[in-house]
């Protein structure tokens, strides 16, 4: 579904991106995981077309991203929730959802699938008309997961959503991505600096070290390895 | 994009430029004789202007785009300069060839020359002040003209009152206008970004407006005439002696003020200034008193400007308000962003270029505003970070100071 | 006290705080959506202004019904204004999105310069007349003292635009990307926003509403010259700081807050300090509550 | 047990109708490793802005007690006096000067600590000379001790996110404290920067005879750091003891850390 083959990613004289080249296949749940500033979120940026690749290739179902505009990309179907939560803090819950929604013009379905965010996150409802801003952290990262759910993805990037948030909450978040990724039939690629908690739910996932990926496998053998087990799960 | 692409792509801006100015270009109204005179030749004189001038916009967009970028060390003359100025004793003789002909300068060339030099140094004289302020403390102060009007005005006001001369008002303009800056700063300082830009602003503009109406003391919109120039031990120039002595004074002002600033740059204080432009919330929790850094900031730049305001009184013996207007303020605020913020030589450049340049570009005569317009959003698409990006003193360790 | 005098008094500072707000509002949509102090908006009421006076002198001249004159006018104006600011968007200000705001600022400046020469070149450095096309409106006659035909259609056309602005940024669907734009543009990206259009489409809706003053309050006033945007424009601005930049709100009340402070001052005060009364006030508001009038704390989170 | 540090009485912190800090009670004690959780928005980030002076508390006292001096009540102090009087703290959301050295980032630490002024700075005496001298001495000493050495002298941007975490305890640390207070020191490290994070945190304790103060999410630094353990939600204290006391407490699972933990 996904493709990323062999980019180079610079910001300003920083190599950020040495040669990555990852899959990812429809229906998976694809992790990345790796320390801060190893390149996990400019891999996600450089697949929404924020960040562009000097070279490389990254295509979806066959079109090649790198030459695209991001909401044109966002057009084909992939949704990020970037890191740091980034909801509008002035607009209200609703008006973050409709904004999800801004590619679509199918008025009935989008009602009714921000009923269906209500559902999978019913505090949400309870503050539809609440501003963002004033939301708790959870609340917020329910909010972003849920906008970008919005877009009737075909793809999903999350980007760190567990980061800050207190372990009840942490837990909540991954059975919700669970959840969509069976019942709804998404592809998740999932970036996580808490590698324990994702590799777990992962059918397969990729160590990224100073830009450069250094180990893939399938989410259970990752949990195992021991050099897995030492850098990233503190055992 | 090829030559052929960028070729057809000035085109199409050319001809759009046309149809967006058409009424502005080609119509001329005449409302008196309510006449209208229709110019289409201007069709063809806008349009090859637009043409060209696209042209190269485009290129020099792709070049950069492609990485290619001017660096002077990497040019041919660059390559020459370094190879040059890395012999041995080089840069003694160039600095010493220097000095001799900044000094011999006003005997060398023309009154006018000398004069207009002059006033190129009391602009770098104020571009230096502002940039304390902006470069360093990262305010933004778009009225610094007033305080270079204090300045000028305490010198004209005290010397027609009390007679008093050049030298004694040089300090007491620096301190009438650190005072006004106290007073200034006391209100705006709380005030962040683009809110404090604007009441700086208001705060020029107020001052302009009370200078023109309190007439009593400030003689109003007509200003004050006569005012004495430096006498050196009392001894008076003749005018080529005074202009030629009133240059020298400047070159003397601008060493000071550049020796104090980099002094300042590199000390506790300086540095305290520098985190609170990076970030004042950490910077007051490192224990920084902001509001006392962010006072001593705006009086010393204050300081500067009038200075700057007595010897500009000095050179010109003429001031009315509209020496500090708005315009005046921002004219400032381009020499030290274009020459670049926070770098000293970046505003001795910028104020060469900005008060040597549209001197120069006389002879487009009523074109050269335009131009000069037009040269400012080039220069800030091209190179936003200004002709000399800041290179600031950086503290290393060298070597192990453990066993000291 | 004589009635009289305070009810011309506020109205006059009503129609000085309509022009105020319909310049302002440009002011604070573009900063809002790309933080920058567009120096160059006063600039596109004086381009408005102009391609008004040119367009309504060549119907005029030929003898056009003035009302009709006025209408065609308008609508060059709001045209060629809005794609000014474009055009300026376009050239001056893309390409310093990424850098500092300080340099941005600068390159605005260099956009006002330019304009006002530009106009100061090909038209004249001299006060043109504005021909006079507002006709009388008969109902105002028993309160003419007060009230002109001009101030009535200035209020009118000011409260319409606001109204139809409001619309467009409440409940459209490019007004609500514009407030994502304004505050998260990078996520705006991501949710598949095209940017560049919206801030297209905030340059011309605030140049159109530029144009619209420009065009009113010289059929007022009667004359204009190439400098008319500047002072206007640091006045747009005052009132946009003063309600808050970046609030919507804020912007309209801070321009009729504006206006009536001057018209006030000058008229009970003294008219030689017409300019001064904006700034001191604005410094008065600013300093027991910095972030203006309506603006929200600008408390950072730590 | 040692003598209290700092004591927090009847602390109300309102943003309008919220009450982000409310009825908020706690003393710190010379020499211990206190610990603040609980979930997102519970408040623990604006109580800490409350005691920096970065907020002036609604109503509530903050009594600040330098080892051996005398208190002084710290309600609407300016975050440089608090810093003055002796406590530092970090940020959540790293806010290093991006664009200064590491070493210039501790220098900045020395600055309410010494005292050259303007004249100082023109004329460079002496006097001058020396102090600067001895702020680059002591801030030296301090990346040493923090193990940042070897980033002197890069800019603070360009350094690793753990390296850069470790440079806002070192630049707290330049400011001579006697309570060191962290907010979320751990955050986004991994668990093997997270072990050695507790380390270090271990041994400035010991170093410096430093009280600390430390907000934290990752339960696994908490307890193996902490004496005393504070459990905020929605505002309010809802548990109080030992790290295990605590992490056994039902209200603290159900509210905060779910039942598998």
């Amino acid at each position: 579904m996904l493709k990323i083959d062999n980019i180079n990613t610079f910001y300003g004289h920083i190599h950020a991106l040495k040669g990555i080249s990852l899959e990812v296949k429809q229906g998976e749940i694809i992790s990345l995981i790796g320390a801060n500033g190893a390149g996990k979120s400019t891999t996600l940026l450089s697949i929404s077309g924020l960040e562009k690749p000097r070279s490389g290739s990254i295509t979806f179902n066959g079109e090649d991203l790198t030459r695209m505009t991001p909401d044109s990309i966002v057009s084909l179907g992939i949704s990020q929730a970037p890191e740091g939560r980034r909801i509008f803090p002035s607009l209200t819950v609703l008006e973050n959802l409709e904004l999800g929604a801004f590619l679509r013009n199918d008025k009935k379905q989008i009602k009714k699938d921000i009923e269906f965010m209500y559902s999978l996150f019913p505090i949400l409802g309870d503050r539809r008309h609440q501003l963002g801003g004033t939301l708790s952290g959870g609340e917020q990262q329910m909010l972003t997961i849920s906008r970008a759910l919005m877009m009737e993805p075909k793809l999903l990037l999350l980007d760190e959503p567990s980061l800050g948030l207190a372990p009840l909450i942490v837990k909540q978040i991954f059975e919700i991505i669970q959840k969509v990724n069976k019942e709804h039939n998404i592809t998740v690629f999932l970036v996580e600096q808490n590698a324990n908690q994702a590799l777990k739910i992962s059918d397969r996932g990729y160590v990224l070290q100073n830009g450069v990926i250094t180990l893939s496998d399938t989410g259970e053998n990752l949990l195992k390895n021991d050099d897995v087990r030492k850098a990233y799960l503190g055992v | 994009m090829n030559r052929l692409e960028i070729l057809k792509k000035s085109l199409i801006n050319a001809i759009l430029g046309i149809l967006l100015t058409f009424p502005i270009t080609v119509i001329k109204v005449n409302t008196i004789e309510k006449e209208i005179t229709w110019r289409w030749y201007m069709l063809a004189l806008v349009g090859s202007v637009i043409f060209v001038i696209s042209y190269l916009w485009i290129r020099q967009q792709e070049r950069q785009k492609a990485g290619i970028t001017f660096k002077f060390k990497e040019s041919k003359l660059g390559i020459k300069y370094h190879s040059l100025m890395d012999k041995p004793g080089v840069t003694k003789r160039v600095l010493i060839f220097s000095t001799i002909l900044i000094i011999a300068l006003p005997f060398i060339t023309s009154p006018y020359t000398t004069s207009i030099f002059t006033t190129a140094l009391i602009y770098i004289i104020l571009g230096l002040g502002l940039n304390i302020v902006v470069g360093l403390g990262g305010l933004l102060n778009l009225g610094y003209a007033a305080f270079f009007g204090v300045g000028a005005y305490t010198f004209a006001i005290l010397n027609q009152n009390f007679g008093i001369g050049f030298w004694l008002a040089l300090p007491l303009g620096g301190l009438a206008s650190a005072l006004f800056g106290a007073i200034v700063g006391l209100p705006v300082l709380r005030l962040k970004g683009d809110y404090l830009a604007i009441v700086t602003l208001g705060f020029g503009e107020m001052t302009r407006i009370v200078t023109e109406n309190f007439g009593a003391l400030t003689n109003g919109p007509s200003g004050i005439a006569n005012i004495p120039k430096p006498t050196l031990f009392g001894h008076t120039f003749g005018y080529f002696g005074s202009t030629r002595f009133v240059y020298l004074i400047a070159v003397a002002l601008v060493v000071l003020i550049i020796f104090i600033v980099w002094r300042m740059e590199n000390s506790r204080i300086g540095r305290s200034w520098v985190a609170m432009r990076e970030d004042d919330i950490a910077c007051e929790a490192m224990g920084v008193d902001l509001t006392k850094a962010k006072m001593t900031l705006f009086i010393i730049s204050a300081s500067i400007a009038g200075i700057a305001g007595v010897l500009f009184a000095a050179k010109t013996t003429f001031i009315n308000p509209q020496s500090f207007t708005v315009w005046e303020s921002i004219m400032i605020l381009c020499i030290v962003v274009l020459g670049g913020k926070g770098s000293v030589r970046g505003v001795i450049l910028g104020g060469l270029i900005l008060i040597l340049l549209p001197e120069y570009l006389r002879a487009f005569q009523q074109y050269r505003m335009l131009i000069f317009g037009f040269l400012l959003i080039v220069m800030m698409v091209f190179r936003p970070g200004g002709i000399i990006q800041n290179v600031r003193k950086i503290y290393k360790i060298e070597g192990d100071l453990s066993n000291e | 006290m004589d009635v009289g005098y305070f009810f011309k008094l506020l109205l006059s500072g009503l129609t000085r705080g309509s022009i105020y707000a319909l310049i302002a509002l440009g002011y604070t949509m573009v900063y809002g959506i790309i933080k920058l102090i567009n120096f160059a908006h006063g600039e596109l009421y004086m381009i408005g202004a102009f391609t008004g006076l040119i367009v309504a002198s060549v119907l005029n001249y030929a003898g056009v019904d003035p009302v009709l004159t006025l209408v065609i006018a308008t609508i060059f104006a709001i045209i060629f204004s809005s794609a000014f600011g474009v055009t300026i968007e376009k050239i001056a200000y893309k390409p310093l999105r990424n850098t500092q705001r300080l340099s941005a600022l600068i390159s605005a400046i260099g956009v006002s310069m330019f304009l006002q020469n530009f106009v100061l070149l090909f038209q004249t450095s001299d006060f043109l007349s504005f021909p006079n096309l507002i006709p009388e409106f008969k109902f105002l006659a028993p309160v003419e003292n007060y009230l002109s035909s001009p101030q009535i259609l200035i209020y009118i056309c000011t409260a319409i635009f606001l109204i139809g602005f409001t619309v467009l940024v409440k409940f459209t669907k490019i007004g609500k990307a514009m407030r994502a734009t304004a505050q998260d543009s990078k996520m705006s990206l991501l949710l598949g926003i095209n940017i560049n259009k919206v801030i297209s489409v905030t340059f011309l809706t605030g140049s159109a509403a530029a144009a619209i003053g420009g065009v009113l309050i010289s059929s007022q006033v009667g004359q204009i010259n190439f400098y008319i945007g500047f002072i206007v424009g640091i006045k747009a601005f005052v009132a946009a700081v003063l309600g808050g930049i970046g609030s919507i709100g804020g912007a309209v009340l801070g321009a009729f807050v504006l206006g009536l402070v001057e018209s006030f001052g000058t008229g009970y005060i003294s008219s030689d300090y017409e300019d001064l009364f904006a700034f001191l006030f604005l410094i008065l508001i600013l300093t027991f509550k910095p972030s203006g009038l309506l603006g929200k704390s600008l408390k950072q989170k730590v | 047990m040692s003598s209290k540090v700092l004591e927090i009485k009847n602390l109300l912190m309102q943003f309008g109708g919220l009450k982000a800090v409310n009825d908020v009670s706690l003393d710190i004690h010379e020499s211990q490793i206190t610990a603040l959780i609980g979930p997102n928005g519970a408040g623990k980030t604006t109580f800490f802005n409350c005691l920096t002076g970065v907020y002036t508390p609604t109503s509530g006292d903050i009594n600040i007690i330098p080892p051996g001096k005398k208190l002084i009540r710290a309600n609407g102090l300016k975050p440089n006096k608090i810093t003055e009087i002796g406590l530092a703290r970090t940020f959540q959301n790293i806010r290093l000067f991006q664009n200064m050295t590491v070493l210039e980032n501790v220098m900045i630490g020395r600055h309410a600590v010494t005292n050259a002024g303007v004249l100082g700075a023109i004329f460079n005496g002496k006097k001058t000379k020396e102090e600067e001298k001895k702020i680059i001495h002591d801030s030296h000493e301090i990346l040493k001790v923090m193990n940042l050495e070897k980033f002197a002298n890069e800019f603070a941007s360009n350094l690793p996110y753990g390296a850069q975490r470790l440079l806002e305890i070192a630049r707290a640390l330049a400011t001579d404290p006697f309570l060191l207070l962290l907010d979320e020191p751990a955050a986004g490290m991994n668990p093997q920067e997270t072990i050695e994070l507790i380390g270090t945190i271990e041994k400035l304790k010991h170093e410096f005879n430093l009280s600390i103060l430390l907000i934290e999410h990752d339960m696994h630094l908490v307890m193996n750091l902490s004496d005393m353990c504070y459990v905020m939600d929605y505002g309010r204290l809802i548990a109080k003891g030992t790290p295990e006391e605590t992490a056994n407490n039902p209200t603290v699972i159900k509210a905060y850390l779910g039942e598998d933990f």
